[in-house]
């Protein structure tokens, strides 16, 4: 069972939760993840995206999640439009018997989006607005599951404190 | 053959154009249409000289040896930047 | 930043995200886990905890966290009692720069407190009620995370399907 | 000296006792103190038998080892399994 959205409407990560744990009785462990964005030196920020291809992106995604991990449940909302800091982007949220298949999987998806899924930001800032860059970091994110399908790859979520 | 042509982000504020149907005779592959397109000069020569451009073919990821056919949608990007 | 809660009362969990984001502006991502009593064969559940030792271990389980990874806000909350199928027995909620420290806190989180935390889980069926039996399996996902301070191990979340 | 003593779970519900102060005199560490409750027999046989039984002194995890010091709070219990 997977859901996917792509729109400008905010969402709600209570009912979110809520639809997902109903989706499968058997689920024991939600995991989600909320993108923000981020205050600072960003006045707002704008997605675009590439309509049409954003969805299929975004539901071969989940499809390979689905068949390397069991999951009993996936909820995948992407924002698109202007957006304020603080405002979510995005909600994955991932439902499992058990809590390692549902952190593994819920971080796989986030993963591939980041690399694969056709959004691009554009920030403002007091000095004009630009496309924000990809970040050599989120392919190395990526390619770390490339190594063994349904592992999880070593030392690469260490905390650069 | 004629083929849909689409620009996104940052490519397609260089170019001044988000999307345009393409006459592409003699096109075999994206490397092709990107070399006709580049032809233009200006702007479009980015299509040949961005070191990290992104193509999809009918909507999924594609590369440069990827065959073309007639009405194909092509769409042309930098690495994406959501979630 | 940490809150740590261990009562009966049920939570809300877009209410604890707001205040996991609120508390640090900067925070861009937002990882969490909810435990769910399972369906099934179990009437319900009732979760016995040590007063005054649970709040103590949580609180050590985040700061190790803190100190293992930058975050920006943590919650934990664990309720204790009688829950029926389907209900919420716990949240941990990470706030972060990045999504990698956000999601590997979050799991380190849940794999020590169900391994140093004192809850028990009593089931009833209809066959009776019965203490839970600790799971090796537990034991060994929060081991995983003493090879290394900071790093996610390998090849420890694999889905067997 | 004397010692608080409790007991979770499982372990509780075998001694029907989920605290006691126990006068605790010649007993030096967490090994010693269950001994001596042990040698109660019946039910309490479980604090020497128990496989993978779990020690608490002063609401830290400990070890058999842990020295016991006059007025500290020593909990017995099965593996935790919450969460």
């Amino acid at each position: 069972m997977a859901f996917i959205s792509v729109r400008a409407e905010d969402f709600d990560v209570a009912s979110e939760n809520e639809a997902l744990a109903l989706a499968d009785q058997q689920a024991g462990a939600v995991v989600n993840f909320v993108g923000l964005v981020r205050g600072g030196d960003i006045a707002a920020m704008t997605l675009e995206h590439y309509p049409g291809m954003t969805e299929k992106a975004l539901a071969a995604i989940v499809a390979d999640a689905q068949r390397r991990w069991q999951l009993q449940a996936v909820r995948v909302i992407h924002r698109i439009g202007r957006l304020l800091p603080g405002e979510r982007i995005v909600y994955v949220g991932v439902a499992s018997r058990h809590r390692q298949a549902a952190f593994a999987a819920c971080e796989f998806i986030m993963d591939y989006l980041k690399t694969e899924a056709p959004f691009w930001k554009r920030e403002e800032t007091a000095a004009g607005s630009h496309w924000v860059d990809a970040r050599e970091s989120d392919d190395h994110a990526r390619d770390r599951w490339q190594s063994s399908p349904g592992a999880t790859p070593s030392a690469v979520r260490a905390g650069p404190k | 053959m004629s083929l849909r042509v689409l620009y996104f982000a940052g490519l397609r504020d260089a170019l001044g154009c988000a999307h345009e149907e393409a006459a592409a005779d003699g096109i075999g592959n994206v490397d092709d249409l990107r070399r006709q397109l580049a032809g233009r000069g200006g702007p479009w020569l980015a299509l040949l000289e961005h070191k990290s451009l992104k193509v999809a073919v009918n909507q999924a990821m594609a590369s440069l040896t990827t065959p073309l056919g007639d009405g194909d949608e092509v769409a042309f990007f930098p690495p994406v930047t959501g979630g």
